[in-house]
């Protein structure tokens, strides 16, 4: 292996050697002091998105099986970002006694799923892509049933895991049916070998249906409330930004590179899930209680938005959606960050048990506030930059309806989004949830999201850097 | 060219005036507010004398006729390169000899109103509002354009809210203003909207290029047509029901009566003098476009003036209260005004009705004002408004009694008086053109000697009624106004209008016209006849009278109900059939569809909640089917 | 940093320093002084606007700055301003700079109040001096989103229902816009490499009929919505009557004027064939909020709700003559635009001394105030007859120049709305009247009332200001007329060339 | 008929008969008997289709591995004889209404499409080749999804233990902070 | 060996057997038998992979490789599905699947 290679895959290879560094650490560490292993995983992290963003060749790797460029690393760096935050936010669920017994092994596998991830946006081949996406998965699903004494935690994990196990089998099956027709699976050969008949739209739809089940596209979303309902918050937060963002990204490589011989039938397909999401998702939105299931529903519609980017191809559109995940990570890491931060001190996850929490934790209701209006595209943040690229990739392309019912249906967003809002600022409370000092980790994540949700907007070099590196169809 | 443009000042002072006694009135002592205001008053009547000595006698005529002099003006509101509204000083012999009539009424009243309205609270107020008043009167009779003239017109209307609302603790005040207000704004809309047809056509405000009898803005619209009339009679009728709203023609006459309840100065100034004849000159002042472009809105004029002066002069008979006699009155002497212009025409011996119109409103200006000074004087003296709580004054009241009935002879054509000759003009005006108005007015002015003389009698002789206290004469600040008007009643009609105010502004040659003048006096003479039996002393022929015409005298006595059918338009169809269900529909239909979107919303995510059984089978199957579903749609359905 | 700059700078240095603030107590006086610092802007920026016209600049727009913000899409920062601007910037200081006073006893959570007010003044100015259309809708956002909280914390009555509406219903709004926009950008030039969101540019450019045609109603209904576009202004009653004091005047004062500011500026300044083509049903919609804003207004109790209805048909006459797309009745359009967010700041700022004297906004509740509290009692009387339209006062400047303007029309159809939108006025009176009426005159009826207060300094500060403007208007209203017409000339110039009708 | 003819028929006759047993056997442990029956048909169908390699892996790991795996789950979770109620008829209706309809538009959709039959030579699938390839980075070579194939299983086996792993303490009540 | 037998019986053996486990995922109720539908549904798509492999393609063995690794995941997946299992079993003492439903709406 030559260091061209190493350079070319140092994400992949950085990450494998970190599991195995965690997870030496775990075997010869002194059992006593566990929690330093927290510690020791978020400087790994720290040192490989760093690392990361050295510039790097690209490149195609065993036989075009492995593809590297500069959009892949950006969508990996942006997923590494993401990940530390979500590192950053666990350490004070971890140091309870309940998980102090596993530490190292959430570490490996969140590691473990990255590799995953990160596999699955360098793939040149589906099957690759393929064991990516499932490395990505099954290990989540473990992690998904981590609290081990909660039945709800459990019934998360065998939704996933065997929700998935499904949609990977309807995937594969499209891809037979793609591997049957083209006689390849890699993929600069495949989108070669396309054409416009009916089983390899066959194949498509199922292949589609395979990675709508991972961005929890409507119809394919089901999964998606119960399992980041029951998750441990951490896990709830890790699913529905990075294991989405991954989704997405790929899902995008996929149809712009292997798909842009059937685009009509995709563009169709995006359109009429988007709406379905955008609109399902919403609606289910409005009614929850629980503040993991409101941000589940809310991730949903947050999918079709991004579908949005997508539907274009168009370069304007593959930013919008790379840089529409960076801020959606922000924000929603600082929504959840706040719920994790407020559910180690009190255990509270609903709305109502926000009511007053301005009174006794300001700043905390003023970032989940923030995190808020960036999820729902409010001005100055920068879920409304990205929103409004998202838009306008797809108003480029002339899908005004599509664009004018998605912004009509971020009027039903921000209507639950104010809901929260208003229990925090408006509501009375009896018993308000009290005051309390989060510690470092907890200030020092929300800390890094603020800065995101408030910076990457204004700071345009941002977007020009990922509209510089984005490609169209 | 005599230079006019201290003028500026007339219209200045006041609204210093007003600024000052407005906004500092009421840290000065209240006399001294009063004297101010009075004293401003007094240099603004004294710079109209100076105007209207130079104008009349100095300033150059061309052609034998007096010329229209722009004093000053400047642009205020650009609209268009044509249409902007300026404000300015237009000299002319109509808005000089309002300006005469407008200061001279004022000023006494002025001073009338230092003993009238003294101790009363908000002295300083009432000064201000006076001088508000002034201000908007002399600005809209010196109106350079007929924009001007409209802002000078609203504000005279709120002016006139204002006073008539003086006290405003008393509920019918209140209502009165506000009815006064409300009435006279829906009849400017009517200007209003006359003003916009009117600019549209000749794209210009301007009074001077408008009334150009050979300027070419006259003669646009004229040909054409809407609904039956030409563009221009439309404009010049709805200009017409904003005079007619001011003046208290009917079927806008019903705030007058009300508006009453004002101080009594006030109602001397506004509602008898000056303010309620803003509607006589407007038509006087558009009057060349009516008579060559619009004669149609003319005849409307003449018409409406004819009514109105025997509805009210008919109404008069039967009210009690001798505010509202005078009030009807002063429609009824307004009608005439009208009416005279109605049937006047352009230029020459045609012409006779426009100066005769412009005649009686300058002597009616004199006499009604005297006539409520003097109804004040004994209002202020008997604290009650109602002639049946009066009789036998003339023991106590001597100046108002003999001031008084000089005012009653003027307004019933008896000569020497000035109303004779005015009064006189307009028959002869009328009878030149058409008979049957001039068979009307004859009748009228038998009605209005009977009136007047009702109340003369009634008040100064009659029964003799025991007072609680002992009515006293009016201190000096009182009667000195009363008897200088007195004077100007009794001798105005010597001055030579037909040599200072004509359509034309040529000298008219006019003469008693015996014809006319002998039976008009003779039955202002059996009016007074009829009076003096009935009035002179207790008697019970008016009850009887009454008696035996029930019916017609309960529908004069009130009013024709017409105040009631405009209670039922306003209260019953506008509020409560068209402002409560808009007001209605507005929340139940327009809003609660917004708000149904929102439910339906709601109810939606509820419904479709099963979906989210939490079985995961189901969501295995929704799984399912949506995926065959996608793939049935885009490979067969829509490709 | 440019003039324009500071204009946003400012109040978020306002915002800054009230933030580290840790005495609440001075928090008022910070904003104050932030705001009054503003309306000296304001004024120097009148100022500076008149020289350089004056001098004979004759450029659309003065103190253009632009920065390119993002490459890929021509999004520039970019401001500048003409007449029209200027005067809606001026309008926004005093009624801010009004607001604060009128906020001075504003107890509860003091600092997060004073905070939420300039963001939406913030927003308000950076609309004001947007010549780039996104950062127009950005700014545009900002405003409409503290309304939420303001309403919501401070508010009154059913105030968190109230808060949601207004807020889901302009967002509403803005999200028709939003399509809009982006229909506008992406026809804002023939070659797809030189796509701009700069309205001057774009206004070089014909945007092609069948484009306009559907994206002129999107973004006219758009702003309409926040300019009380019948049938989108039921928004307006509530959240006006829950609304805490200084933020009502903002709204109905500056925030609704965002709505006829950017109808005129975007819909129909770029997009002027489709909106002549389609004016007619908007003329109606128009007409109906007029007259119709103004028969509800008689039917309410709330003073609030009197002023909210009074809104609707003031702001129904706005884009009306917006519409009627002459140089005259767009003049009137703007100094509507400025003489009614003046007097309806106004009427909300005393309507909020009054409920906080009597703890009641019906109308019945209350009666002769006017001997209790004169001061209140005359400035109330003093803004009711601006409301309808007094001269010398500056509602009946901009009602003449509407009405004059909308009467030039060409077509007798949009000659006839207008009669009927003149009729407004009697109605207007009607129920100015009244109010006045039942509120001030007439004997006291409520002995709990005989010894209220009459204004404190600051009340009178606000007061004061906002009522010497509205004089200042209507007596003199050449200058601003002028101010306003010069810059309309490009406008007009542009409609006309394109519409010779 | 050919002797692969009977062999197909055969195989794929036991594969869809066990199939459709395994999932309506109302007898759990029947049920993974069933599906091994099906996993070792399938293997048979490979061998027919001359991929011996596959066919033992599909032997030893499906048949040999899943199978022991499912059939140990079976016996620490339920009674061996237990029979559980069949599902809702409701359920089990539209359930096949689903599968029959997915599987028609497939079928339907196969049908429809054209193969063309190879023109290439067969490689022959030696071991050889096989363990070539698998160790190979160049174009058709399979040794990333190799190692990465080894990190998965290593993720699995970690996850399964964090999932089954006994003997962490419980959660400690949570303070509540709202009293103190 | 193959010859005499179309391609499309084997896609279709396929389909059957693929949509029997739909079937099955969707009505059982043990959640190890669902496991075992899963299991089918895998399994089918090998046999796709293959018959095309061999059938069309020849020349590489892509298919075979595809299916080789699906049945590694599918052994990975089945270890954490069953671990999970177990735990469910722990939890609600029962593997229904429809008992397992804490969390709905």
């Amino acid at each position: 292996m030559s260091s061209g290679t190493f350079l070319i895959m140092r994400h992949e290879l950085l990450l494998i050697a970190a599991a195995l560094l965690v997870l030496i650490a775990e075997i010869f560490g002194n059992p006593e002091k566990k929690s330093r292993i927290s510690l020791f995983s978020i400087i790994l992290m720290g040192i490989i998105t760093a690392v990361g963003f050295l510039p790097s060749p690209a490149g195609e790797l065993f036989g075009g099986m492995y593809v590297s460029s500069g959009t892949r690393l950006i969508m990996k760096n942006i997923l590494n970002i993401g990940a530390l935050l979500v590192f950053i936010q666990s350490v004070t669920w971890l140091n309870k006694k309940e998980n102090s017994s596993k530490v190292s092994e959430y570490f490996i596998l969140l590691i473990s799923t990255l590799v995953g991830m990160n596999l699955m946006i360098s793939a040149g081949h589906f099957l690759i892509f393929y064991i990516g996406i499932e490395l990505a998965t099954i290990p989540i699903a473990a992690l998904a049933a981590f609290d081990r004494y909660k039945n709800k935690s459990a019934e998360a994990g065998i939704k996933l895991i065997l929700s998935s196990a499904l949609s990977s089998g309807v995937l594969l099956y499209g891809l037979s049916m793609i591997y049957g027709t083209t006689g390849s699976m890699y993929f600069n050969e495949v989108s070669g070998l396309f054409h416009n008949n009916n089983l390899q739209i066959l194949g498509f739809i199922f292949f589609f249906a395979g990675m709508a089940f991972k961005i929890s596209i409507v119809p394919f979303h089901l999964w998606t409330a119960d399992v980041y309902e029951g998750a441990p918050v951490n896990i709830t937060s890790y699913l529905s930004v990075i294991s989405k963002g991954a989704a997405v990204f790929i899902l995008m490589i996929i149809l712009f590179t292997v798909f842009p011989v059937i685009v009509a039938t995709w563009q169709k397909t995006i359109f009429v899930t988007s709406i379905l999401t955008m609109t399902i998702g919403n609606l289910f939105a409005i009614r929850q209680q629980n503040l993991k299931r409101f941000l589940a529903f809310s991730s949903i519609s947050q999918a079709g938005y991004i579908f949005l980017g997508l539907i274009g191809g168009n370069q304007l559109g593959m930013a919008s959606v790379i840089y529409y995940v960076l801020v959606y990570i922000f924000s929603n890491l600082g929504a959840f960050g706040v719920v994790i931060a407020i559910s180690n001190a009190t255990g509270k996850e609903n709305i109502d048990d926000y009511n007053g929490l301005y009174h006794t934790n300001p700043k905390l209701s003023l970032i989940m506030t923030l995190a808020l209006f960036s999820l729902a595209g409010i001005p100055p943040v920068a879920g409304f930059f990205g929103k409004f690229f998202l838009f306008t990739g797809a108003a480029q392309k002339g899908f005004y309806l599509l664009v004018l019912i998605a912004v009509l249906n971020t009027i039903i967003s921000l209507f639950y989004y104010l809901l929260v809002v208003k229990a925090m600022f408006i509501n009375k409370s009896e018993n308000p949830i009290a005051a309390f000092k989060s510690d470092f980790y907890t200030r020092f994540a929300l800390g890094i999201c603020v800065a995101g949700i408030v910076i990457t907007g204004f700071a345009s070099i941002i977007f020009e850097a990922i509209r510089n590196l984005s490609f169209g169809i | 060219m005599i230079n006019f443009s201290y003028t500026i000042w007339i219209l200045l002072l006041p609204f210093l005036m007003f600024l000052l006694l407005g906004l500092a009135g009421h840290k000065l002592k209240a006399k001294l507010s009063g004297l101010l205001g009075t004293f401003g008053l007094g240099i603004i009547t004294f710079l109209s004398y100076l105007t209207a000595y130079k104008y009349f006698f100095t300033s150059e005529k061309i052609d034998g006729a007096f010329q229209k002099i722009t004093a000053l003006n400047f642009t205020w509101l650009q609209f268009t390169d044509k249409l902007h509204i300026d404000m300015g000083v237009l000299l002319d012999p109509i808005s000089v000899m309002m300006l005469i009539v407008v200061t001279t009424v004022s000023f006494m009243v002025h001073i009338y109103s230092l003993g009238y309205m003294k101790g009363e609270k908000g002295f300083e107020r009432f000064y201000s509002f006076l001088s508000l008043f002034s201000f908007s009167m002399l600005g809209l009779v010196l109106a350079t354009n007929i924009f001007q003239m409209y802002i000078f017109w609203e504000l005279v209307g709120v002016s006139s809210f204002l006073l008539i609302g003086f006290y405003y603790q008393k509920p019918s005040a209140v209502r009165a203003s506000k009815k006064a207000f409300i009435v006279t704004r829906f009849a400017d809309l009517g200007f209003l909207i006359g003003i916009l047809i009117l600019s549209f056509n000749t794209k210009t405000f301007d009074f001077i290029s408008l009334t150009n009898p050979s300027g070419a803005a006259i003669s646009q619209g004229s040909s054409i047509g809407f609904l039956g009339l030409s563009v221009m009679t439309w404009s010049m009728i709805f200009v017409f029901l904003g005079g007619a709203g001011k003046s208290a023609m009917f079927p806008f006459h019903i705030w007058l009566p009300d508006a009453m309840e004002g101080p009594t100065p006030v109602s001397a100034l506004i509602h008898a003098a000056t303010m309620v004849v803003a509607g006589v000159y407007l038509v006087a002042r558009m009057f060349p476009i009516y008579a060559i472009s619009a004669p149609v809105a003319l005849d409307v004029v003449a018409y409406v003036g004819a009514f109105t002066s025997l509805f009210a002069a008919v109404i008069a008979c039967t009210q009690t209260d001798i505010k509202r006699v005078l009030a009807y009155s002063t429609m009824s002497q307004i009608g005439y005004m009208m009416l005279a212009l109605g049937v006047a025409k352009y230029g020459g011996e045609t012409g006779l009705g426009y100066m005769a119109s412009m005649f009686h409103l300058f002597t009616h200006a004199m006499f009604k004002a005297l006539l409520f000074l003097g109804a004040g004087a004994i209002i202020h003296s008997v604290h009650s408004n109602y002639m049946t709580d009066m009789g036998g004054l003339r023991k106590y009241l001597p100046i108002t009694h003999i001031t008084f009935l000089i005012a009653c002879l003027t307004i019933s054509g008896i000569p020497p008086f000035s109303g004779f000759f005015s009064k006189d003009e307009i028959l002869a005006a009328a009878f030149q053109s058409n008979k049957f108005l001039f068979a009307v007015e004859y009748a009228v002015a038998g009605i209005t000697a009977f009136y007047m003389f009702r109340i003369y009698f009634s008040i100064f002789w009659g029964k003799d009624t025991q007072y609680q206290h002992t009515p006293h004469e009016a201190p000096a600040t009182m009667t000195i106004p009363l008897i200088i008007l007195a004077i100007g009643a009794a001798v105005s009609g010597f001055i030579p209008f037909n040599k200072l105010v004509t359509s034309d502004g040529k000298i008219l040659e006019t003469g008693i016209n015996l014809v006319i003048a002998i039976p008009s006096v003779l039955i202002g003479l059996l009016g007074i006849g009829i009076a003096y039996i009935m009035y002179r002393r207790e008697s019970t022929i008016p009850d009887k009278l009454a008696a035996m015409f029930k019916y017609s005298y309960k529908w004069a006595y009130n009013k024709f109900y017409i105040d009631e059918l405009y209670l039922f338009v306003t209260k019953k169809i506008i509020f409560r059939y068209i402002a409560v269900p808009v007001a209605w529909f507005d929340r139940h239909v327009v809003d609660a569809t917004m708000n149904t979107i929102a439910s339906v919303t709601q109810g939606v995510s509820f419904r479709i909640r099963g979906f989210q059984s939490g079985q995961l089978q189901k969501y295995a199957f929704v799984f399912i089917t949506g995926a065959i579903m996608l793939a049935v749609l885009f490979i067969y359905l829509w490709k | 940093m440019d003039i324009l700059s500071l204009f946003v700078v400012i109040p978020v240095l306002t915002i800054t320093a009230i933030l580290l603030l840790k005495d609440t107590r001075q928090v008022r006086v910070v904003s104050a002084f932030g705001m009054g610092l503003q309306l000296l802007m304001a004024g120097t920026l009148v100022f500076l606007y008149l020289s350089a016209r004056h001098a004979g600049n004759s450029d659309e727009m003065l103190f253009v700055k632009d920065y390119l913000w993002f490459k890929s899409l021509n999004i520039h920062y970019s401001v500048g301003v003409d007449g029209i601007s200027v005067a809606m910037i001026a309008l926004t200081s005093l009624v801010v700079f009004a607001g604060i006073f009128a906020s001075w006893e504003v107890e509860f959570l003091r600092k997060e109040f004073f905070v939420s007010l300039i963001l939406l003044a913030t927003g308000v100015f950076g609309f004001f001096i947007s010549i780039d259309l996104f950062t127009m809708f950005l700014f545009y956002e900002l405003a409409v989103i503290p309304m939420y909280l303001l309403i919501g914390i401070w508010g009154t009555g059913p105030k968190e229902y109230s808060a949601m509406k207004l807020t889901l219903m302009l967002m509403g709004g803005s999200a028709l816009l939003l399509v809009g926009l982006l229909g506008i950008y992406f026809n804002s030039s023939p070659d797809a490499n030189r796509l701009t969101f700069n309205i001057l540019e774009i206004s070089k450019v014909v945007i092609p009929l069948p484009a306009q045609r559907i994206f002129f109603p999107l973004t006219f209904v758009g702003f309409g919505v926040l300019g009380a576009l019948f049938p989108f202004h039921t928004w307006s009653p509530d959240g006006h009557a829950s609304a805490p004091t200084a933020v009502s005047m903002l709204h109905a004062g500056v925030l609704m004027k965002l709505g006829g500011y950017g109808a005129f500026r975007v819909a129909i300044f770029l997009m002027p064939e489709a909106a002549h083509e389609l004016s007619w049903i908007f003329i109606i919609l128009t007409s109906i909020s007029v007259v119709y804003g103004a028969f509800g207004a008689i039917a309410q109790k709330d003073l609030k709700y009197i002023n909210a209805y009074s809104s609707v048909s003031h702001c129904g006459l706005v884009l009306f003559a917006v519409l009627m797309m002459n140089q005259t009745a767009m003049n009137g359009a703007i100094i509507q635009m400025i003489s009614h967010g003046l007097m309806t700041a106004l009427f909300f700022a005393l309507i909020g001394m009054l409920y906080g004297r009597t703890h009641t906004r019906i109308i019945y509740e209350m009666g002769g105030l006017m001997k209790i509290i004169p001061f209140l009692g005359v400035c109330y009387v003093i803004a009711g007859l601006a409301s309808l339209g007094l001269p010398g006062l500056s509602g009946f400047v901009a009602e003449a120049t509407i009405f004059v303007g909308a009467f030039q029309h060409p077509e007798l159809f949009y000659r006839i709305v207008t009669i009927l939108a003149v009729s407004s006025i009697v109605i207007t009176a009607v129920y100015v009247l009244r109010v006045i009426a039942i509120l001030l005159l007439g004997p006291t009826t409520n002995e709990h009332f005989e010894h209220l207060p009459d204004a404190r300094w600051f009340e009178k500060i606000s007061v004061v200001t906002l009522i010497g403007s509205v004089a200042a208007i209507g007596l003199a209203p050449f200058w601003l007329s002028s101010m306003i017409g010069t810059s309309l000339h490009p406008i007009i110039d542009k409609i006309i060339a394109l519409n010779p009708f | 008929m050919a002797a692969n003819q009977i062999m197909f028929v055969l195989f794929s006759a036991m594969i869809v008969i066990f199939s459709i047993l395994t999932v309506t056997s109302r007898r759990i442990l029947r049920a993974a008997v069933y599906l091994l029956f099906v996993l070792v048909s399938t293997s048979g169908l490979y061998f027919m289709l001359n991929y011996q390699f596959l066919a033992a892996v599909q032997l030893s790991l499906y048949a040999g591995g899943i199978v022991v795996l499912i059939i140990f789950s079976i016996l620490l979770t339920s009674h061996i004889s237990q029979k559980f109620e069949s599902s809702g008829l409701k359920k089990n209706i539209f359930s096949a209404i689903a599968a029959l309809a997915g599987a028609t538009l497939s079928i339907i959709t196969i049908l429809d499409y054209n193969f063309s039959a190879t023109t290439e030579a067969a490689k022959e699938v030696t071991m050889k080749l096989i363990g070539s390839s698998l160790l190979s980075v160049n174009y058709d070579g399979y040794v990333l999804p190799f190692e990465v194939i080894s990190i998965l299983l290593l993720a699995a086996m970690i996850a399964a233990i964090v999932v089954a792993k006994k003997g962490a303490p419980k959660p400690t009540e949570l303070p509540n902070i709202n009293q103190e | 060996m193959n010859s005499g037998i179309p391609l499309q019986y084997f896609l279709i053996l396929a389909t059957v057997m693929f949509f029997t486990g739909v079937y099955g995922f969707l009505t059982r109720r043990n959640l190890i038998t669902i496991l075992m539908s899963v299991e089918l549904i895998l399994n089918s798509v090998n046999i796709n992979f293959m018959a095309f492999n061999r059938f069309l393609y020849p020349n590489k063995l892509e298919g075979m490789f595809f299916s080789l690794f699906i049945i590694a995941v599918a052994a990975s997946e089945a270890a954490v599905a069953i671990a999970i299992i177990i735990n469910i079993y722990r939890r609600f003492t029962t593997i229904n699947v429809e008992d397992v439903n804490e969390m709905k709406f």
